[in-house]
């Protein structure tokens, strides 16, 4: 073992996460280790608290995915109870989980990714003109013209120059690993800003029917957002709701941007910067394991038919067997704790099913080094993430699942996009198995999402039309119809992948609550078989250091998976017990 | 580096951007912030002395919706911020470094710029014993913090994480978490509370302190009052049910279709600062109680752990059981029949004395 | 803790708490003491008849002698009234005894319920100087009096102030006016079983037997 | 199918709150200030709590006079002065074309429509820079 | 018919000495507390805790008090009365003792000497205050408990204490059961049919000191009557007298011993119905009071005098002719009899019986304002100028009927307003109803009489 690399923080994610890595004499990573060095508690939070106030307090786990958690929750409330929504109301989630896909993928792509492939400092090298001719021959998106480009140039330039760099202070400028033209690399920049623009753009979808992004408002049994078609309900005077004829119009255009912001920059912004990066089409697999928890129904949860993700998993990249997922199967779903700073009672090794879980915080005891520390202890635990298999299998979630999903699936407007970009980069079917495969199948599924939305709409405006408003089911809202004790299981696709929360319900309140999530799933650390998650897995395949003291590399294969850390990490503690044990020293 | 001495203006009329750019930035400010027309032509001369502010954005037990919002800003909007009026120093969401490329980042900011730049901080943060909770490269958060801070000019807390402990401090706590302030105590702190806080609100409240150098007037939790001096009901569209006693019932009735007041169904508003109801969200035209939903009193303290929950009404107590009460019956029912019966005996003794 | 969270919590529970078993306790004490037999020929008609009926005819002074209480009887009912109305139909407070009785109903605009209150705190403030320049009324009355007085009227007044956002010139938050406002209603609620105030509960005991034991002379109570 | 299918009506306009009026004689006030001791003034419109039909109305009462200015600057804003010399009608937008604050300015000339002293200085300095290198004419 | 002037003077005279005469009861203060406490609260139920805890001390009662109607001071606050009792209970018996003892001040033989001019002097128990009472407090119902209370801590007033002591020897004023015996000879000896002490009869009749005193005429109306509806009736020399100063004083053996010998009497001869003569207290004394001090039902009907003849009248049993001289009266109702007894309408149909216009005062009949010196305060000598207050009130209430004579149906009630009379030169007639049905018989109606009534 010639050097240990560490990176911490990772920054341009959401959370804490710290990779490190050793690398051989030739600078190639032989193991990595992954670590969530951030745990708050929201599970532990959420005991004995009322199920339909869940979502608010889950939802604080992400402010990124902002939204994911919060919809999971009301559906494990509903799913525990029975509890039957509105089509409207599921027809509201799948808007906002669209926007949510179409924002996040976008905002991930330029803001947190996009740097990692594109050197800022060498856009002030292109000729405008230059890159008004590649932008316009990739895209007739309207921003092209040769001024744009100079005017964003003179920005950037003007900042460099002013020496105060700020978010672009100390990035690895200038590294080799960075292969865009000038010109590529400007009109990456420029639509850095225009993707920033854009967004805020998307989020008032959420703000219409959610009151606010980050964090709109979600509903136990429906959706809180009630439909005003009174008249004068649209003069933003006191008689209406912001749902109202004048904002369905509002979301009818925000989609339509969407759909053309994804068409005209994000499709062939990916396409192009990957064309420069073919070799990252042959590095950065993971765990050849995928699996699909399925979402967004036309109808409703209990039927998956009307999914547009259907579930599923793929095992070692075989796209012609599809295995059928059960979340409630204790066999199919368990967590470990081999490498994490908890303690089971069952013994370190042992897996369990969410519904049995337990979790002990114990930092000292599980290897944790004291801070100021220079090095995990990989022997033992070293994050605060624990390790969920699906029948032992490590497994990886995401846009790159669920793409590979609908392929095999054979949904044919996934195979004609999917063959058309692989036709454009040259490249076969199992490039995608790649970190660069990884994030052009969050592109393409942005897409593809973006098309459905204005079919969720028009069914919406239809049921309008034909006169239910219905949103919210009030049936069952008081807490004493409920039953005595219930447990359920709410579960989506999250933009990063499949996302599930558990809860068990006693006499009205929370009695169990714990979200298993997509980061966990791929960033999770080693399992009792010294087996690696998807993170480790992917930055173990061919990836060598050019510079230990720049690790790109690294950023590039783990920002291909889109990390979002503070989901990841949790307590759960089922046994109603307080049993947060802290040790130190 | 003879530029890096230049002041705002002097970096403004450099690219070309003109003294009317301040006015007008500081006009629309004006407008945001509450201050009189008046005022916005002195902050610009204030502002165009000013270098563009350091500001260095600690990100501790967060869920990084603080940074997701602030992305939000229509007001100035973000880009405009970083690009021309602040340096934004170290941030982990948006920075380009990482690792210890990013820590150097940091240390270099404070070394320029010491005494004068701005802490920024997300997220609470897990104190003394518990401080292990939570670590960005290798050292604790509480660490990270007490070295930022030791040299800056002020500190913003953006969330209620930060400001007041927030979701991890929720009860019963379990990492220990705490507010900047319970960390702090030798610095200004400026806390914009909220979960998440409006976008306008931070930009806003950053862009005082960068035009006019000094820590904008506060309430007694810290806040600025500018933002946080009138409560969502005070500016609420749906105020006038509440005065006519029109309130939704539920979710999805007539009353919610109609507007009216959400009140019954848990609304926070009327004990809630902030200036969602004014400012609105998201160049929307809405904030949450418009689109549906009661205020959850996210900008205040505490309000995770508020009695009933988010959809009891604000006026219902935290009262304990009907268990409780018919207890108390009982034991009240006891104790009178106890002292019927000593008094009838003490009658009864009367009566017998009289005979005697 | 907040001030408005102790308010609502604990103090809640345990002013509900004594104001229950402070209710129940004086009940059983009073009902549960002996009772004297009558061994006379009863006059009248049905002493429950009479009885039910003396809870109804008592609700106003009888019409011979009303000329003298008037003042008395109009502000009495006038304060009453009010209070009724601002404690029953104002719509926080409906919640609030939703959350307790478990059903609620429909509430009065705000407007009326303000000039209710307003109104009771005025013939409230009227009663309080007549209670002390009246010849009967400051011989007669004592610190419960004054007391009951002064628990009544201060949740009128805190919640006219709380409602009001009065006092923001002092730095008085609505939540704290909110608090104080909860927590004088908490100082009724505890004061409530101890002194006069208990009356609500005794007043119909008490009527029905005077009606009772007045028909047994044949004589309408 | 589309959103004109929906069967409801949709009342566009609100209704006037008299706000208008009101202002007018504030404005009034600040012009008399005006013109006795050249003091200008400033309503920030969209502090107050004026629905668009208010604003539709003022602007009505106010009408539209001789002058016309844009100003392009993070966005654009926008100056006429009304029927009322010395009334100024002030738009500003922001980056995104959404409109940011609006206000009526009481003065002889809004003060963003001025050159500032800075600016000028900094332009002589910028032309002076662009001049041919005439080193003995430029230098004095 | 009238009252006779000379014996009116004459008893007024002696009712002036009565305080002279008494021996005061000698008891240690402690005692005197300690017994009062006892009575109090031996006396206490349910019910009347349950009115004592539900004051709101709204002042209402005082307002309908003549002894505060005329003199506006609050102490006679007809409540306030009823404090010592108030504090003994809630330091005794109230469920809330424990709290109540920390501030309730015990009672001291100096608040036994205060209120003991509000016990008697300045309460005619007549019961006013109890129908105005919004909570339904029965006060005038609790009056005679302090009253008891004051007699076994031996403070009743000299005049009541005289009276009760003279009821224990079995004269009043002087007089028994020979002066009795003496004036039924004597008007035997003018003519009378007077059946006494007969070993069977249906009816037993009542007399009262003061008829046998004063107002003799209102006796021999009574013996006209009787032998006029020839009814089988007698007096009994072992049980005539029905003023009952054991009731008024507070002394409930006197009270049991004075009604026990009207009961056993009536017993003795089997009558069916006993009737008070018009003296008020009397009736509720008999009727109401004794069987539960005595704790037996009475094996006889009682009837006051106005609802005897009442009754009478009613079953068409006394004809009556029509009364001469006088056209318009006003019935004076005496508050022992209807407010206290329920006696109201009787009396009205024997005036209407007779011929008059009944002209009814603002407040009248249950509501009637008492005359000032019902329950004993007559003969307390230091009230003369509170009932005198009192007089002139009625006074000018009658006088705005504009009716030519008041009609009483008590002795006290009467003597009362013939003391107001005097003391102010008013020159209306006061006149006993009793008299007026004896002067106006008729005699031409054939007897109805079936002996029995």
């Amino acid at each position: 073992m010639a050097e240990r690399v560490v990176v911490d923080p990772i920054t341009r994610i959401e959370g804490h996460l710290r990779i490190e890595a050793a690398t051989d004499d030739a600078g190639n990573i032989s193991s990595a280790y992954s670590s969530g060095t951030m745990v708050r508690g929201i599970e532990t939070i959420l005991k004995g608290r009322d199920p339909r106030d869940a979502w608010a307090f889950a939802q604080r786990i992400c402010g990124v995915c902002t939204l994911v958690h919060g919809i999971a929750s009301v559906r494990s409330v509903e799913d525990a109870l029975n509890y039957k929504i509105p089509q409207n109301a599921q027809l509201i989630r799948n808007l906002m989980i669209g926007a949510q896909y179409v924002h996040d993928h976008v905002m991930h792509f330029y803001h947190l990714h996009a740097l990692d492939w594109v050197d800022v400092v060498s856009a002030l090298d292109a000729d405008p003109k230059k890159t008004s001719e590649l932008a316009q021959s990739i895209s007739d998106y309207a921003r092209s013209s040769p001024g744009y480009f100079k005017d964003v140039q003179k920005r950037v330039k003007e900042l460099v120059e002013s020496g105060q760099l700020g978010i672009f202070a100390n990035g690895y400028w200038g590294h080799p690993a960075y292969k865009l033209p000038p010109e590529a690399n400007l009109m990456a920049v420029a639509h850095y800003l225009d993707a920033l623009a854009w967004q805020r753009d998307v989020v008032k979808l959420h703000a219409i029917l959610g009151g606010k992004n980050p964090h709109p408002n979600f509903l136990v049994g429906g959706a809180p957002s009630p439909i005003s078609i009174d008249a004068g309900a649209t003069t933003g005077g006191a008689a209406g709701t912001a749902l109202n004829v004048v904002t369905l119009n509002t979301i009818r255009s925000i989609i339509q941007s969407m759909q053309q912001f994804v068409d005209q920059v994000y499709v062939p912004d990916t396409l192009a910067i990957a064309g420069f990066y073919k070799d990252w089409f042959a590095r950065g697999e993971g765990t050849r394991n995928f699996m699909v928890f399925g979402d967004l129904p036309e109808k409703g949860m209990d039927d998956p038919d009307s999914f547009f993700f259907k579930p599923g998993v793929i095992l070692d990249r075989d796209l012609s067997r599809i295995e059928p997922v059960d979340l409630n199967d204790p066999e199919q779903i368990k967590e470990f704790v081999s490498h994490s700073w908890y303690d089971y009672s069952t013994g370190k090794d042992a897996g369990l099913h969410p519904y049995d879980g337990e979790t002990e915080l114990n930092y000292s005891g599980r290897g944790g080094p004291a801070p100021p520390y220079k090095q995990l202890n990989v022997d033992d635990g070293y994050s605060w993430l624990k390790s969920p298999r699906w029948r032992g299998q490590a497994v990886e979630v995401g846009p790159l699942a669920r793409v590979l999903m609908l392929y095999a699936q054979g949904h044919e407007p996934t195979r004609e996009l999917a063959g058309m970009a692989l036709k454009k980069l040259d490249a076969p079917i199992e490039a995608m198995f790649s970190t660069l495969g990884r994030t052009a199948a969050r592109t393409l599924e942005s897409k593809l999402v973006a098309d459905q939305m204005m079919n969720w709409l028009d069914i919406m405006v239809a049921n309008i039309k034909a006169g239910d408003l219905k949103v919210h089911n009030e049936e069952m809202w008081d807490p004493k119809t409920w039953p005595k004790e219930a447990r359920g299981v709410g579960y989506m696709e999250a933009p990063r992948g499949a996302l599930s929360h558990y809860i068990v319900i006693k006499d009205g309140k929370i009695d169990n609550y714990q979200a298993v999530v997509p980061s966990t799933w791929n960033a999770g650390p080693r399992d009792p078989e010294n087996v690696a998650g998807p993170y480790e897995a992917a930055l173990q395949d061919n990836h060598s250091l050019h510079d230990a003291a720049q690790p790109i590399e690294i950023l590039r294969t783990i920002h291909s998976f889109d990390p979002c850390i503070a989901c990841a990490v949790h307590v759960n503690d089922p046994d109603g017990e307080e049993v947060v044990k802290v040790k130190v020293r | 580096m003879s530029q890096r001495e230049e002041n705002l203006g002097q970096y403004m009329a450099r690219r070309g951007i003109s003294r009317r750019t301040f006015l007008k930035f500081c006009t629309v400010m004006g407008s945001t912030m509450a201050l009189s027309p008046a005022q916005a032509a002195e902050m610009a001369e204030t502002m165009a002395k000013a270098t563009r502010q350091s500001v260095i954005w600690l990100s501790f037990q967060e869920c990084t919706g603080c940074t997701e919002s602030i992305t939000r800003s229509h007001n100035p909007t973000l880009e405009s911020l970083i690009f021309d009026f602040i340096s934004l120093d170290y941030h982990h969401t948006l920075q380009a470094a990482a690792g210890d490329a990013a820590e150097h980042a940091r240390e270099e900011a404070m070394k320029k710029h010491k005494g004068k730049y701005v802490v920024v901080v997300d997220g609470s943060i897990p104190m003394g014993e518990n401080a292990h909770y939570s670590t960005i490269a290798g050292i604790t958060n509480e660490q990270m913090l007490r070295d930022t801070a030791k040299d800056c000019f002020a500190i913003v807390t953006v969330g209620t994480c930060a400001a007041f402990g927030g979701i991890p401090a929720a009860r019963p706590n379990p990492t220990g978490a705490v507010a900047v302030s319970d960390i702090i105590k030798d610095k200004p702190i400026i806390n914009v509370s909220g979960c998440p806080p409006m976008p306008q609100v931070m930009t806003g409240t950053l862009s005082h302190i960068l035009t006019f150098g000094a820590i904008p007037e506060l309430d007694h939790l810290g806040r600025p009052i500018a933002f946080f001096g009138e409560t969502i009901h005070d500016r609420c569209y749906r105020r006038p049910f509440y005065e006519k006693g029109q309130f939704a019932k539920s979710f999805d009735d007539e009353g919610a279709r109609k507007g009216w007041c959400l009140y019954e169904v848990g609304c926070k508003g009327p004990t809630t600062y902030n200036a969602c109801a004014n400012l609105k969200w998201n160049g929307a035209d809405t904030f949450p109680v418009q689109s549906g939903h009661g205020c959850l009193g996210c900008s205040e303290p505490n309000f995770w752990d508020q009695a009933g929950g988010f959809y009891a009404p604000l006026s219902v107590g935290d009262w304990g059981s009907h268990e409780v009460l018919a207890g108390a019956v009982v034991a009240g029912a006891a104790v009178g029949a106890a002292a019927a019966v000593a008094g009838r005996s003490k009658q009864k003794s009367a009566h017998e004395e009289k005979k005697s | 803790m907040t001030l408005l969270e102790f308010a609502r919590g604990p103090a809640m529970e345990w002013s509900l708490i004594i104001l229950v078993a402070g209710v129940v306790l004086r009940f059983a004490g009073i009902f549960l003491l002996t009772r004297h037999k009558t061994y006379f020929r009863t006059k009248g008609g049905s002493t429950l008849a009479a009885g039910l009926r003396t809870i109804g005819t008592r609700s106003a002074p009888t019409p011979d002698l009303e000329h003298r209480v008037r003042f008395s009887h109009y502000t009495g009912y006038l304060w009453h009234i009010g209070l009724f109305i601002t404690v029953l139909f104002y719509a926080p407070h409906i919640l609030f005894f939703e959350s307790i009785l478990g059903f609620g109903w429909p509430a009065l605009p705000t407007s009326v319920v303000l000039a209710a209150a307003a109104v009771t705190l005025a013939v409230l403030i009227a009663l309080l100087i007549r209670r002390m320049v009246h010849p009967v009324l400051k011989t007669i009355s004592g610190f419960d009096d004054y007391a009951s007085w002064f628990v009544t009227t201060l949740p009128l007044v805190t919640g006219l102030v709380a409602f009001g956002h009065l006092g923001a010139d002092f730095g008085w938050r609505y939540e704290t006016l909110l608090a104080v406002h909860i927590l004088s209603v908490e100082l009724l609620f505890v004061y409530f079983p101890f002194g006069k105030l208990f009356h609500p509960f005794s007043i119909w005991f008490t009527r029905y037997m005077i009606g009772g034991q007045m028909e047994q002379r044949g004589v309408r109570a | 199918m589309s959103l004109s299918d929906i069967p409801v009506t949709v009342e566009p306009l609100q209704r006037p709150t008299g706000m208008a009026h009101a202002l007018l004689r504030e404005i009034a006030d600040h012009l008399a200030e005006l013109d006795s001791t050249g003091t200008a003034g400033a309503i920030d419109l969209s502090s107050l709590p004026m629905n668009s039909a208010d604003i539709e109305e003022l602007k009505a009462l106010l009408g539209r006079g001789e002058v016309e200015v844009g100003v392009d600057t993070v966005g654009r804003s926008e100056f006429y002065e009304t029927t009322y010399t010395g009334v100024w009608w002030a738009s500003h937008y922001g980056d995104d074309g959404s409109k940011l604050t609006e206000r009526i300015e009481i003065t002889a000339v809004p003060e963003m429509i001025k050159s500032h002293p800075d600016d000028i200085r900094n332009a002589h300095q910028r032309l002076r820079d662009a001049l041919p290198t005439d080193d003995q004419e430029t230098r004095q | 018919m009238s009252l006779n002037r000379e014996a009116f003077n004459k008893f007024a005279e002696m009712a002036g000495q009565l305080a002279d005469m008494d021996t005061p009861v000698e008891m240690p203060d402690d005692q005197r507390v300690a017994n009062a406490k006892r009575v109090m609260m031996e006396k206490m139920d349910a019910p009347k805790a349950a009115m004592l805890e539900s004051c709101i001390h709204c002042g209402m009662c005082a307002e309908v008090c003549h002894f505060y109607m005329t003199q506006e001071d609050g102490k006679f606050t007809p409540i306030l009365k009823l404090d010592l009792l108030k504090r003994v209970y809630r330091r005794e018996l109230s469920p809330l003792r424990w709290m109540h003892r920390l501030y309730t001040r015990d009672v001291t033989i100096e608040d036994l000497e205060e209120w003991q001019e509000l016990v008697y002097d300045t309460c005619t128990v007549c019961g006013r205050c109890s129908l105005i009472c919004p909570m339904g407090i029965h006060i005038a119902a609790m009056m005679p408990i302090m009253r008891n209370a004051y007699s076994a801590a031996g403070m009743v007033p000299a005049e009541l204490h005289l009276m009760d002591s003279q009821q224990d020897q079995g004269h009043l004023f002087g007089v028994g059961k020979d002066e009795f015996i003496g004036l039924i000879e004597q008007l035997r000896s003018q003519g009378l049919e007077i059946p006494v002490d007969k070993d069977k009869a249906d009816i037993m009749v009542l007399t009262s000191v003061l008829d046998i005193m004063v107002s003799q005429d209102s006796l021999i109306a009574m013996i006209k009557i009787m032998n006029h509806l020839g009814y089988d009736w007698t007096f009994r020399t072992d049980g005539y007298e029905c003023a009952n100063f054991g009731m008024l004083s507070g002394d409930e053996e006197v009270h049991l011993k004075a009604s026990k010998k009207i009961i056993d009497a009536a017993v003795a001869c089997g009558a069916k119905k006993v009737i008070v003569a018009e003296c008020g207290h009397s009736y509720p004394a008999l009727r109401y009071e004794a069987p539960d001090i005595w704790g037996h039902a009475l094996p006889f009907e009682v009837l006051a005098t106005s609802e005897f003849l009442g009754q009478e009248v009613e079953k068409g049993t006394l004809k009556l002719k029509k009364a001469e001289g006088v056209h318009t009266v006003t019935f004076h109702d005496p508050c022992k009899n209807n407010r206290w007894g329920g006696v109201e309408k009787e009396p009205r149909a024997v005036l209407t019986a007779l011929g008059l216009e009944i002209r009814e005062p603002d407040s009248t009949g249950r509501t009637n304002i008492c005359c000032g010196g019902g329950g004993g305060a007559f003969l307390i000598n230091r009230t003369a100028d509170y009932r005198q207050r009192v007089f002139e009130l009625k006074r000018d209430q009658i006088d705005a009927t504009g009716s030519e004579a008041l009609v009483v149906t008590c002795g006290s009630c009467r003597l009362n307003f013939e003391v107001g009379k005097m003391k102010s030169n008013w020159g209306k007639p006061v006149e006993s109803l009793v008299e007026m049905v004896g002067d106006n018989l008729d005699d031409g109606a054939a007897r109805s009489g079936t002996g029995s009534p």
